[in-house]
């Protein structure tokens, strides 16, 4: 156990850096390369590499499996719920053009919410499946 | 939301049914979910059907983005019809699925396994209404990965090993479907199916197209589990909860085999599928090796569901044979036999659940004495049964004769005496489910067999009146189908007909 | 009621019958009661009907249409009338002596027996009324379906053999054969509406036309022609009524009806017997007429003698068909008629012996007629009815197939009647012979039984009776088959 | 150059994708591991990814963003289908190996040859 003491060190240096770039990665989306898909799985690979250095049980107690099981539909309802609203503005389904007052900002938005519905739902289900795979008895 | 809402509306309820199902934990609760957006399925699927009927085909431009550009949701007779069929059965069986699912899944996993039949409805509505090639390919991987769940949440250990085995054959027909895909849109630069076609139709005949007639006959055929591509299927079905079994059996290698339809008629046209190359013959050969072959495994089957599965294998023989004679009566055959399997097939995959339900096994040996005790039950199995066969007066024959019409037209009168030949197997493997249920003696496990709840038993009760109405009353099923098919095929040959006269013979 | 209400109110009754049965399940004479008030009602609703088709008039009813042109639709012309009748008025008598039988030997699941008998009857009037092959080919199954519980109605191993050999065979030769033929007949006539000349008159070649009949004949299993005949012995297991229902009403007469009904209406007389390719049907029937009495007479089991001879029987029929001329086809329609009233009244006569002393073989019957006169009386009625003797309705059918063959030097025929006449005195006579005539053995004789239960003997003495006035006024059937030949 | 070698040149990429494509096929029917079927199973779905992202390069082309700079641009559509593909050959992975991982827990095995003979003791 003393042998970790490197790695703990360096993981809790490295898990705020590691969440403030899944954020970059997630709001830099509607401009450069990135969005919600690639931030969900940084954030779940920060609560991974959370898990693998201080155990399964510590990390569960951070982020508890029934928040991660609510996070999975939940991401789905933000996405689907974008569009259903479109829809009940009159226009088709995900129409983004219906959110804002202008269609630029409109396309933003809903850029925007749905890929915080994408985050919310692939960072769940990472680290769902991790927590899963990890939980089985050997 | 006005009217004009209607095709997202049938992907997306599902779709949000599923999502609350996910939040509930009380299996009883997500039935409720399921059996309120199961049964507006099919309110929205005739609204459009009827629709379809006055004004012609709907168009609905995902996220405001035109088609071809777009993802476009298209509505027309064919998928219309299917639409109908799969959200229709669908809602006839959801009642069932309460007791049932209660009995066969552990009450924790139950809010889970709606969350799953939700999802695999969405899937397969999705693979209907969408116009769009690479949306087929999502939509068939949401409902694949769905029913794989679903599967695997059936009691048997086997269950998990028939899941494995359905993912790894389902992933390789998928990604062969999106190998075809690519092919195709690198040939034309479009995924939009109706763009696709009228650019091919302008490219003429190139020898990609070849290759993406391959991949997606090969990845389709695999989904609809045509005769060699079937290994996945019968584990599948014999292993999945009951209720399961009866919706994948009504819905997804239907929609498959709509899939197939789609492409070779649509996307493809009649011209560069039937008469370049030979399909046709591929396809004949298939089916008929899959009436008699599968079949005859089902005579030696001792697990009625797993029977009941090889007599599926058989059964989609005659719908890809109906594709394979590719005239106005075969196909109408096809497209009609698609319809009537899907009410037969689900009704009896309901009588054995219910059987399930009582006994908690289904070995024929075990249906002993159960046609005194479940009488009706056993009625709408015997009844179901004699639809599979093809008796005169049950949807089977309509499908049946429309098939033979459509062989004798074509001269091949050999292909009428192998269906003949392929129902009179049929004879052998239901007529010995239906010896045993009433001239052996009871077993002992089936002392407390009596009729299942009124839940399961109207649900089925329904189906079998449906397979005796739509042996008769036809108007609808063979009469819409056969108009569907005269749109698939008169479509075609508005487009190729100069094609047609150079490569015929 | 209109004519197309008396269709229907004759295919509904023994259908409401049915449902009724099984709700007085508990009560068997209620149950009982139901049965025979509907024989009632059905017989006379057809003989309704028959002052219609007498009248020259031909009632027709149009249901569902299953694919265009293709509808579920009744239309009666005289050939069917004079089925319905026979088959409606049998069954009066076959369910009053059901009743003495089941009873007698305490037969269980009784209740299902008389719903399976019902649906029986409503099919084979369906058959009879049938306006097309379509229609035709349904009740044809049904009553397949509906007759398979009642030859396993005594659930033995011995019986679900039976069961499973009549269901193949039946289900069989009608799928692979019938089916086709029917569709063939609507690609290559347009329609499957029975046409009076034949729907492919003028159509096909003459091969086709051969090939075709063969493919009718074959997939007819209910004719019994030979190869597939041997559903008919099979079937044998079921109990006495059902026998009666199946050898002498319901389905081995809807079986020479549909041929006689798919010469006369699908080939047409004219268009076959110029065609060229017929002719094999005369020698195929034939030999069926000749080789099924000689294996009726190497059996001891009466009612396997009964089979066989049903077997040559029926294939008189077809070969009064297979002759060709107006007259013979007329002869074969009389002989359904006269067959039914005979071969009821000899099965009948078995059950009867059966219920009566449980004797089953034809050696054990020594002597028996003095116990049981009335019932062996019968028995000698029909016998003779079978040789084809006067006094009896036998002779009839015989004689114009007879006329019908002579009138055309179709030799062969003339001699298969007649050889045959002589095989079925040969297999008949010893019995009647043995009945009254011999003393009985020392074991029967200890068995002191008298007739059978009173509704059974008054069945049988019914239908000996109709025998003989069949041959004295045979003016109704007489009358239809010149209708329908056009004569 | 013989142009025969030019056209295999010319079309490297495909090469690669069918290089992989069949590789991978070859795994999932040969080996019996479970694990390792499931492997192949991605690297199959992978080389159509490179079959799909391949073409959509344009030499000389700019990431598709409007800019009066650029002219050319390549073609974004590739890149969006196959990131939904992978999305979904991920989740069939995941779901995959979950099923593998319970397949463990109940038969005590992942070689598929071992559970069929057992099977047929059952």
């Amino acid at each position: 156990m003393k042998m970790d003491l490197i790695l703990r060190i360096t993981t809790k240096l490295l898990i705020p850096f590691m969440l403030l770039f899944a954020l970059y990665v997630q709001f830099h989306g509607d401009y450069g390369p990135g969005g919600g898909f690639q931030a969900g799985v940084i954030t779940a690979a920060m609560v991974i590499l959370y898990a693998l250095i201080f155990g399964l049980k510590a990390a569960q107690r951070v982020v508890p499996v029934s928040v991660v099981q609510f996070m999975v539909p939940l991401g789905v309802l933000v996405y689907t719920g974008v569009g259903v609203y479109t829809m009940f503005k009159g226009g088709e389904f995900l129409n983004y053009n219906l959110l804002g007052h202008d269609r630029v900002h409109a396309q933003e938005w809903g850029i925007l919410l749905v890929e915080i519905g994408v985050y919310i739902t692939v960072s769940g289900t990472m680290t769902a499946i991790f927590y899963m795979f990890a939980g089985r008895g050997r | 939301m006005s009217s004009s809402q209607l095709p997202a509306l049938q992907v997306v309820l599902p779709l949000l049914g599923a999502v609350i199902c996910a939040f509930l934990r009380r299996g009883t609760l997500a039935w409720g979910v399921a059996l309120c957006v199961t049964w507006t399925m099919p309110v929205i699927a005739l609204s459009m059907l009827w629709q379809v009927l006055a004004t012609g085909p709907i168009s609905y431009a995902m996220g405001g983005w035109a088609p071809p550009w777009g993802i476009e949701y298209r509505v027309d007779m064919l998928s219309g019809f299917v639409l109908f069929l799969v959200s229709g059965v669908a809602a006839v069986i959801i009642p069932f699925a309460r007791k049932s699912i209660a009995t066969e899944i552990d009450s924790t996993r139950q809010a889970w396994f709606y969350t799953m039949y939700l999802l695999s409805l969405c899937g397969l509505l999705g693979i209907t209404i969408t116009g769009d090639a690479f949306n087929v390919f999502v939509f068939l991987e949401i409902s694949s990965l769905s029913t794989y769940v679903m599967i695997a949440l059936g009691r048997d250990r086997r269950a998990l090993l028939a899941a494995y085995q359905y993912l790894i054959v389902g992933t390789i027909g998928a990604t062969f479907y999106v190998l075809g895909v690519g092919i195709l849109y690198s040939l034309t630069g479009s995924l939009n199916m109706v763009d696709i076609s009228s650019r091919l139709g302008e490219l003429g005949f190139q020898p990609p197209v070849l290759a993406a007639v391959a991949f997606l006959f090969v990845g389709i055929s695999l989904k609809l589990a045509l005769f060699p591509l079937h290994s996945w299927l019968p584990g599948a079905y014999a292993y999945a909860p009951s209720f399961a079994t009866a919706f994948l059996a009504a819905s997804a290698t239907k929609v498959a085999v709509y899939l197939l339809v789609r492409y070779f008629f649509s996307v493809f046209s009649v011209s560069q599928i039937f008469e370049g190359l030979p399909v046709s013959e591929i396809l004949i050969v298939l089916s008929v090796a899959g009436m008699i072959g599968a079949s005859l495994v089902a005579v030696f089957q001792e697990d009625v569901k797993r029977m009941l599965a090889y007599s599926s294998v058989a059964q989609i023989g005659y719908m890809t044979l109906g594709i394979g004679l590719a005239n106005k009566q075969g196909l109408t055959g096809g497209i009609v036999h698609l319809f009537n399997h899907a009410i037969t097939k689900a009704a009896l995959f309901l009588a054995v659940g219910a059987i399930v339900y009582r006994m908690k096994t289904c070995k024929i040996d075990d249906f002993a004495g159960l046609g005194r005790r479940m009488p009706l039950t056993m009625g709408v199995f015997v009844l179901a049964g004699l639809s599979i066969i093809g008796t005169p007066g049950t949807a089977g024959f309509v499908s049946k004769w429309f098939l033979a019409v459509g062989a004798l037209e074509e001269g091949w009168w050999w292909l009428v005496a192998i269906v003949m030949v392929s129902s009179l197997i049929s004879v052998v493997y239901i007529g010995r489910v239906i010896e045993i249920a009433w001239f052996r003696e009871a077993k002992p496990i089936a002392d407390n067999a009596r009729e299942p709840p009124a839940s399961m038993l109207l649900p089925m009760l329904f189906l079998a009146g449906c397979v005796v109405y739509f042996g008769f009353a036809t108007s609808m099923s063979a009469g819409y189908a056969s108009k569907a098919a005269a749109h698939l095929l008169g479509a075609e040959q508005a487009i190729e007909v100069p094609a047609a006269a150079g490569t015929k013979q | 009621m209109t004519p197309s209400e008396l269709i229907i109110a004759a295919l509904l009754i023994p259908v409401f019958a049915a449902i009724f049965i099984p709700l007085a399940s508990a009560a068997p004479n209620l149950r009982e009661g139901i049965t025979l008030t509907a024989t009632v009602l059905l017989l006379v609703t057809v003989l309704q009907l028959l002052q219609l088709v007498l009248n020259g008039e031909q009632p027709e009813w149009t249901g569902l249409e299953i694919a265009p042109g293709l509808a579920l639709a009744f239309k009666i012309e005289p050939l069917g009338m004079l089925f319905a009748l026979v088959a409606s008025s049998l069954w009066i008598v076959n369910s009053l002596y059901s009743i003495g039988y089941m009873r007698g030997n305490n037969e269980p699941r009784q209740t299902s027996f008389y719903i399976c008998f019902a649906i029986a009857i409503a099919s084979t009037i369906g058959i009879a009324f049938a306006k097309n092959l379509f229609t035709l080919f349904l009740f044809y199954e049904i009553l397949t379906l509906s007759t398979y519980p009642l030859v396993t109605h005594k659930a033995t191993e011995e019986a679900i053999n039976g069961g499973r050999v009549y269901l193949l065979l039946l289900l069989g030769t009608s799928m692979v054969l019938l089916l086709p033929a029917i569709i063939a007949t609507w690609v290559i006539g347009g329609t499957a509406d029975f046409t009076p000349g034949g729907i492919l008159a003028g159509k096909a070649d003459g091969l086709t036309l051969g090939v075709l009949l063969a493919v009718y004949i074959f997939g007819i299993g209910k004719a019994a022609v030979m190869p597939f005949h041997f559903w008919l012995p099979a079937a044998m297991v079921a109990p006495t009524p059902v026998s009666a229902l199946l050898h002498a009403v319901a389905v081995v007469k809807a079986g020479v009806f549909s041929v006689v009904k798919v010469v006369v209406y699908v080939f047409g007389i004219e268009t076959l017997s110029t065609s060229g390719h017929a002719g094999w049907l005369v020698y195929v029937a034939g030999a069926t007429v000749l080789i099924a009495s000689i294996v009726a007479l190497r059996q001891d089991n009466l009612k396997k003698r009964l089979a066989y001879s049903t077997v040559s029987q029926l294939s008189y029929v077809v070969l009064g068909a297979a002759i060709l001329t107006p007259i013979s086809v007329v002869g074969a329609t009389l002989h359904i008629a006269a067959h039914a009233v005979s071969k009821i009244t000899l099965f009948f006569a078995a059950g009867s012996i059966y219920t009566a002393s449980h004797l089953t073989e034809v050696s054990q019957l020594n002597g028996i007629g003095r116990r049981m006169p009335w019932t062996m009386g019968a028995f000698a009625v029909g016998a003779l009815s079978m040789i084809g003797l006067p006094p009896t309705a036998g002779f009839l059918g015989k004689w114009y197939m007879l006329s019908g063959a002579a009138s055309t030097g179709q030799w062969v025929a003339v001699g298969v009647i007649m050889a045959s006449t002589v095989l079925n005195a040969a297999y008949f006579l010893p019995v009647v012979y043995a009945a009254f005539w011999r003393p009985p053995d020392g074991e029967a004789a200890e068995h002191n039984h008298g007739e059978a239960p009173w509704p059974m003997v008054a069945a049988l003495t019914a239908t000996a009776v109709a025998t003989v006035v069949l041959f004295l006024m045979p003016g109704v059937p007489l009358t239809l088959a010149n209708m329908m030949v056009g004569r | 150059m013989n142009p025969f070698i030019h056209e295999l040149i010319a079309h490297y990429n495909q090469w690669i994708t069918i290089f992989l494509m069949v590789s991978g096929l070859y795994i999932v029917i040969a080996k019996d591991n479970m694990v390792k079927k499931l492997v192949g199973l991605s690297l199959f779905q992978t080389s159509v990814y490179l079959l799909y992202i391949s073409p959509g390069k344009i030499l000389g082309g700019t990431p598709p963003i409007m800019d009066p700079k650029f002219s050319v641009y390549s073609n974004p559509l590739p890149h969006v289908l196959i990131l939904t593909a992978i999305v979904v050959g991920v989740a069939t992975l995941a779901l995959g190996l979950a099923l593998v991982v319970r397949i463990n827990e109940a038969y005590g095995t992942i070689e598929e040859d071992e559970i069929f003979a057992r099977g047929e003791e059952e």
